[in-house]
């Protein structure tokens, strides 16, 4: 369902989904950025997903684009434009492109017929001669031809096209000309296919906007967290956060070090935090599962790290380069012994910023390993967002004085926090440890200390206040839907849907998920008859962990699937609407 | 080594860098003089504990951190080089030293040893060497004769052992040396060295465990000093470490390497700076 | 409580605990087992318990020793005899030995006075010069004077006695008759101090019975499952199954082989399974989350593996050599993506042979990664059982005939479970992958491979028949308690005290932990009205698990502590009856 | 080599041990060339698919099993050569041959290269090595120059490259040899030796990355066959191979260590037997 302004026009909507596909080097991607930075520099909203087969290099590709009037935080159900340069392997996509009689799809009757599941669709199909327009104009390339029948078709202002166009080939002078006459013709063809894909107007720009991407995002959020250490080791889908850091933190005076494997990294980032410097890593689902023998050290001895989870295709190697809400359960559930963490979930691509930096806030405040669950769709997703708000969050360890009397590091307080000596201050030497030890930090095999160790280590983060942070709550009403993490965005698209179908629904958007804030939530979903919990997994991680520290309210149903295809907003709305009838 | 940004003040003696703690350890464990020879060595430096860090894994002689004044980090098993690689990229104005044993650096450690002697991060690696996993009650480590019976390797693991000192070296370590825990005043002075030279310096410790390998109190009459001096050449040193029975004391080999340098920025940028590159 | 035989007279007990301490060197382990192996020989039931300081040797030690008339799963919850060599840090055994108006506590006033908390106990003091006693006796030692104390204090035949110290000394022809004379005198002392220690006679022994440890068990029900490959590395206190294996391996043409760490051990026994051999490995907390990734791989690429995971205090190295039950998170929830396994758990002693045994049966017909849950206390203590029965657990994997037509490794079956070809099988060919992929075995990442997948690898689990095995389930009564593992030992014991208070309940002892028998539960516990769940962890892990998985019925209440002291019979034997009362 | 059980009974062809399977490299990748050699040498070997087991780690170069028609193992990032361990280790009667990549086999895998090399299981151990993670799209690797450039390191990581034919032989590999993949037949011939060749063979093939390190392509220009033959002298190859620019091709060196060979008791023991080291 594609949203139309009210009064605005048949024509002229607020969201409008466009897809551009082609095999290898045809160029699809840049096609995809060049049209979304024109997007955003017109003032529109956008993002853009890319999809890719498992070829290295060289096998089709997709750019998935949605723009809107508004802010976006998913894609759409389906797609109002398709541009074909080719029909190569496009089957493949079907699942993930889909039309119906409402979409147009434009392709190249040279290159063979449209696939089948496509004919089936009874889009309109639009022929053009892509490769044909292209070879007409010297030195241009069928994806520039593309970018233009695109932009046309949605009504992307020219300038702001040829301004991007511009900027991008700016080194290439003979590029350059050939592009803008493909773009040209492509606005031309455009015309002539016609269509009802116009956007709205885009609102006035109140506030400044950014392009980005939620890996770019969580790691400026550790750097305004804090966070001046890094160690790594490459791994799809989380890679971007340590290349987006590399040159940050060296700009900001940091260091990052490319480790030997994930040990290594997490082990790095442990010793860089016990020398006071808050440090973080990143990785996925196969790196994480090699972090957590040093995670649970990181509990035992009491060191803040931050640890990015950037999810994937689970089990094992599982899909790389797909998104899935598969690490839950380790997450919050996979040390040995008795290991309390904290694990937050971002719930926007712009939301990695904050919730990155609130965690590097919650390790350093709480002296306690932090794991931030974002996804493959969050992380590699590029989309326009307002400049998210300066958060306050900034790392604040508590430090111990120089020459403290009779220095405990483990000392037994209130809060369960201690405070850190760190190298450096002198008369508070002291060992790290381990091994459970008393509050000197001690070995100790004791029954006492181990008992008092495990309920400090416990209280401080049963006790610490998260504030209205922990989650975002909306509406009202007695169907209540909780999520978290990318599941979030198709959650609020449906919410609206149902509302227009006088469906009101409640939103609990978790953004903490351990420690489980037993109160808050039984206070979120209070008269609550039916709960809905939306998950991209297989076997219910969230609503088991849920049902394992909560007690739900009422009727409890699970809608989920795993990767690599999204929730859609459709799915969700019909059966919110469904189960208010029921 | 860098220097301790803080001056001493008060000369610092070797007794002031023993903790209160008692060891764990077995009467008699060749542990007991490093302790004795870390304190001397950092007193010898001027070296000050609040600016000293001792960093190593688990075993018997990865106790070594909680037995000294100075800040102390006990991890988990084989990650030491690790965390304190971290450690000294984080804080290089402290003076990073790595506590080990021959299971701990060699067999679960092994790729961090590889990796940390090709990064040359300014540190000093020490491992105790005693042939055995003294602290899971005697099975066989890297370092352990091939013929060495135990319960769970019965009659021998047949695996031929590993050396230390030449893959150090393959590597890259920029300082390599061997000592023996029954001298510690010679050990204290390899300390010493390996502490002032720049880059990841390796000390091997020779270092009886008397419990699971009382053969090894005879290590005393097998030790001499290496006949050859401190050469800079790494071929030279490897063909001699090659050769050798493995009780020739010394420092074997100190490069030129410059320590390993993290890319660093201008360093002066704020972070809202870093914000222009993701404005429309 | 000690249990007293009704008609046998004040004096004869049918279970007697017996402690007996010293400082390094003075060789009370030694004692402890020669008494354990007397009581055996003699016709007892009875376990041992080592129990020593942080010292890696020659700090203090306590063996701690029950016997029995019937078999045993437990220590009880105090001791009727401490023999004690000498004082020296005996108050850090006070938690684990506790003494009271009943006890007998026989010490040397040579070595100083009794420590603060057994004075107060109101034991009574039985002064005795044990090392006055063996110096007399020209080349005896202390701790053969409190074997014959001990062995006379409970009323051990001495002939029994001798015989153990013959066996044990044979090949020291000189220390043999020192030592029998020592025991000589210890007998006579025990006759002067007197007391009412005195086991019951043994009752007729209609089996044949074992002396083993839980680690040695676990070992021979590997290899009687058919595991012939096993790797390893060393880790307190899991080693001693690896040492057991190493020459039972051997013997029956099996392979075991010590890694470099626990990455390789696990990939290890992953590739020889792959060959077609049940394999095995065995560690501890911070091993098994070293293994986590490599776990996932066995989950993808449908490999056969076991761990066993022997139990510690956690997190992190935490408490090396004591008990507890807090890996029950990682072992249910540990892996990243959907990883379904299995999880067992051993009830006592002597069902570590047969739930290990169980687990290679599961693995193998499974084809899925099992994980057996023993922990320290099964692991280390060594006890007289009854010869287990031979239990039919076989693997009994289901492979590809040769030269398969079109054959495809993960082919979807109704049952979930797909032939495998064993490397060597003819026309078979496949590639393993932990990838996702098609049912040939090809990378996938396509929606439909990886729902089809994931599905069946977790149908294969949930679909089969598990038996009446699942679980241990006793008694009856609307008070039911739901325990697993170690804990099961004092439970019973609790149970048989309040059913002689009249008050009945119901056990529910899960050897299978994972995948959750939800109806077996269901019916297990129809008509209950309160559920105590008890398990030996700080946050409740079982219970967490629990509510995950089921909906408990009734009120629902947690008995929980960490370890390293073992839950006693005599806490949960009130709690229940309190709870009954209330 | 063990020799297979089962002996062919129709001659096997290069081409029967090729699937039908498309491989997912980028046009020109030096991978496709390593399938055609290994191809080459199972078949004049006179292997067998079923008999022949290729493992594999994950990267571009690890998805080599998949491509071939023998059984074959795509296990987790680093470990395959414990895969292979565990699997010659249980099935002497298999050939195992490993495919690693110098991302998957030097850096996270380090540790298990080094005790594979001590160990000396009788399989052979390929690694394709582009100096670069191909697979995660362009890191540097531990054989990647310190001083090139990419987005995980900018202006280089300024670490020693890792030199895995040394270490190899100071760690006791028992054949160490160099190949190019742009020579299909000679890569063939070296494989066919490393695969006959008793215990722990180490095979190093230098496969341009041309999507990553289009640089590479000019290694056909700069490789050529070894100007000095075969040595058994591990001292005399680790001289030579210490002194080489890295494109030396031919085997280096071979030596004579018998492979690995478990505990074995006399294995005619029943499971009931063991029974009585538990009787009363
Ligand atoms: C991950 C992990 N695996 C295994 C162990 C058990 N463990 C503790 S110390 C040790 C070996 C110690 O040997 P070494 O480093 O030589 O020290 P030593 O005790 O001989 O001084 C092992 C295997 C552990 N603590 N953690
Ligand atoms: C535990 C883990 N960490 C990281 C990754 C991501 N990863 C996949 S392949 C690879 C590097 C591959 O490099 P190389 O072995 O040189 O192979 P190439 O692609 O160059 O052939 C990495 C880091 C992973 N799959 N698993
Ligand atoms: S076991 Fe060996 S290494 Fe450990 S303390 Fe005793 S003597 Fe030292
Ligand atoms: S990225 Fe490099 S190594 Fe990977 S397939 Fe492409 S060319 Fe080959
Ligand atoms: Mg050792
Ligand atoms: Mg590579």
């Amino acid at each position: 369902m594609t949203d139309v302004k009210k009064g605005a026009g048949a024509a002229a909507r607020t969201s409008v989904s466009v897809a551009v596909t082609g095999s290898g080097g045809a160029g699809v991607m840049t096609a995809g950025n060049m049209l979304l930075a024109a997007a955003a520099k017109a003032g529109w909203y956008g993002l853009m997903v890319r999809s890719s087969g498992p070829q290295i290099r060289g096998g089709e590709a997709a750019a998935l684009c949605r723009f809107a009037t508004h802010p976006l935080d998913c894609l759409d159900d389906r797609f109002d434009v398709l541009v074909a340069v080719d029909w190569e392997n496009l089957h493949r996509f079907a699942d993930e492109i889909p039309l119906d009689s409402a979409s147009l799809l434009v392709g190249d009757p040279a290159q063979g017929n449209p696939p089948e599941v496509y004919v089936k669709s009874a889009a309109r199909y639009a022929q053009l001669g892509i490769k044909g327009i292209a070879k007409a104009i010297s030195g241009s390339w069928p994806n520039m031809v593309v970018l233009g029948v695109a932009a046309g078709l949605i009504g992307l202002p020219k300038d702001a096209v040829r301004a991007v166009v511009e900027k991008t080939l700016k080194k290439s002078r003979d590029g350059l000309a050939p592009s803008l006459a493909a773009v040209e013709a492509g606005y031309e063809a455009a015309s002539r296919i016609g269509g009802d894909a116009k956007l709205a107007p885009p609102g006035p720009r109140s506030e400044p906007r950014w392009l980005i991407s939620g890996n770019q995002a969580a790691g400026y959020g550790a750097v305004r967290g804090g966070v001046r250490f890094v160690a790594g080791y490459p791994i799809t889908p989380a890679t971007e956060v340590l290349e987006w850091l590399a040159p940050a933190l060296a700009d900001v005076g940091g260091v990052l070090v490319q480790a030997e494997d994930e040990l290594a990294s997490i082990n790095m980032i442990i010793g860089a935090s016990f020398g006071g410097v808050p440090s973080l890593t990143a990785t996925s689902g196969p790196g994480l599962s090699l972090m957590i023998e040093a995670l649970g050290l990181a509990v035992a001895a009491e060191v803040p790290i931050v640890v990015v989870d950037v999810m994937r295709g689970g089990p094992s190697t599982g899909i790389p380069a797909k998104s899935e809400q598969s690490d839950v359960s380790i997450a919050v559930n996979g040390l040995h012994g008795d290991a309390p963490r904290i694990v937050v979930a971002p719930n926007s691509v712009s939301d990695c910023l904050v919730t990155t930096q609130w965690a590097v806030h919650l390790a350093e405040t709480l002296q306690s390993p932090a794991i931030v669950l974002s996804d493959q769709f969050f992380g590699q997703t590029r989309a326009v967002v307002d400049r998210p708000p300066d958060a306050t969050y900034a790392g604040r360890r508590l430090t111990a004085a120089p020459n403290a009397d009779a220095y405990k590091r483990y000392a037994v307080t209130e809060s369960g926090i201690s405070p850190m000596a760190i190298p450096g201050n002198p008369g508070t030497a002291y060992t790290a440890d381990g091994l459970e030890h008393t509050d000197r930090g001690i070995p100790s095999s004791g029954a006492r200390d181990h008992t008092i160790q495990l309920a400090k280590r416990e209280r401080k983060l049963l006790g610490h206040e998260y504030g209205d942070f922990w989650a975002d709550i909306e509406g009202e009403g007695d169907i209540a839907v909780v999520t978290f993490g990318s599941c979030t965005g198709p959650v609020r698209e449906a919410r609206s849907r149902a509302a227009a179908d006088g469906v009101q629904t409640r939103l609990v958007s978790m953004r903490l998920l351990a420690p489980a804030q037993a109160d808050r939530l039984a206070k979120a979903l209070a008269g609550v008859k039916r709960v809905l919990v939306v998950e991209q997994n297989h076997s219910g991680q969230f609503l088991k962990y849920l049902r394992s520290e909560f007690q739900l309210p009422g009727e409890v149903k699970s809608f989920r699937r795993p990767g690599p295809l999204p929730i859609r907003a459709d799915e969700l709305h019909h059966q919110l609407v469904d189960w208010s009838r029921a | 080594m860098t220097t301790a940004t803080a001056r001493p003040t008060v000369p610092i003696s070797a007794r002031d860098f023993k903790s209160d703690y008692n060891p764990i350890w077995c009467p008699g464990c060749g542990d007991y003089s490093v302790v004795l020879s870390f304190t001397r060595a950092f007193a010898s430096l001027g070296l000050r504990p609040e600016n000293t860090a001792v960093v190593s894994g688990i075993g018997c002689s990865s106790r070594i951190p909680a037995y000294l004044t100075s800040y102390g980090f006990h991890g988990v098993h084989g990650r030491s080089l690790a965390a304190a690689a971290g450690l000294k990229l984080a804080r290089p104005d402290l003076t990073v030293v790595v506590a080990s044993g021959d299971g701990d650096g060699y067999s679960i450690g092994g790729n961090h040893f590889m990796h940390a002697c090709r990064r040359n991060v300014d540190m000093t690696y020490v491992v105790m060497d005693n042939h055995v996993y003294g602290m899971t009650k005697g099975q066989p480590s890297p370092t352990t004769e091939p013929d060495w019976n135990s319960k769970l390797s019965p009659g021998g693991t047949g695996v031929r052992t590993f050396h230390p000192l030449v893959i150090a070296l393959a590597a890259g370590a920029n300082f390599v040396a061997r000592a023996f825990s029954g001298d510690p005043s010679g050990t204290a002075n390899v300390l010493v060295e390996a502490i002032k030279t720049p880059g990841f310096s390796f000390v091997e410790i020779l270092s009886p465990c008397v419990t699971f390998r009382p053969e090894q109190r005879e290590w005393k009459n097998a030790v001499r000093p290496a006949p050859v001096g401190t050469t800079n050449d790494p071929a030279r040193a490897a063909r001699y470490i090659m050769t050798d029975d493995g009780f020739n004391l010394g420092i074997l080999y100190r490069g030129e390497r410059a320590p390993y340098q993290p890319p660093m920025g201008r360093g002066n940028k704020q972070p809202a700076d870093l914000e222009k590159g993701f404005a429309i």
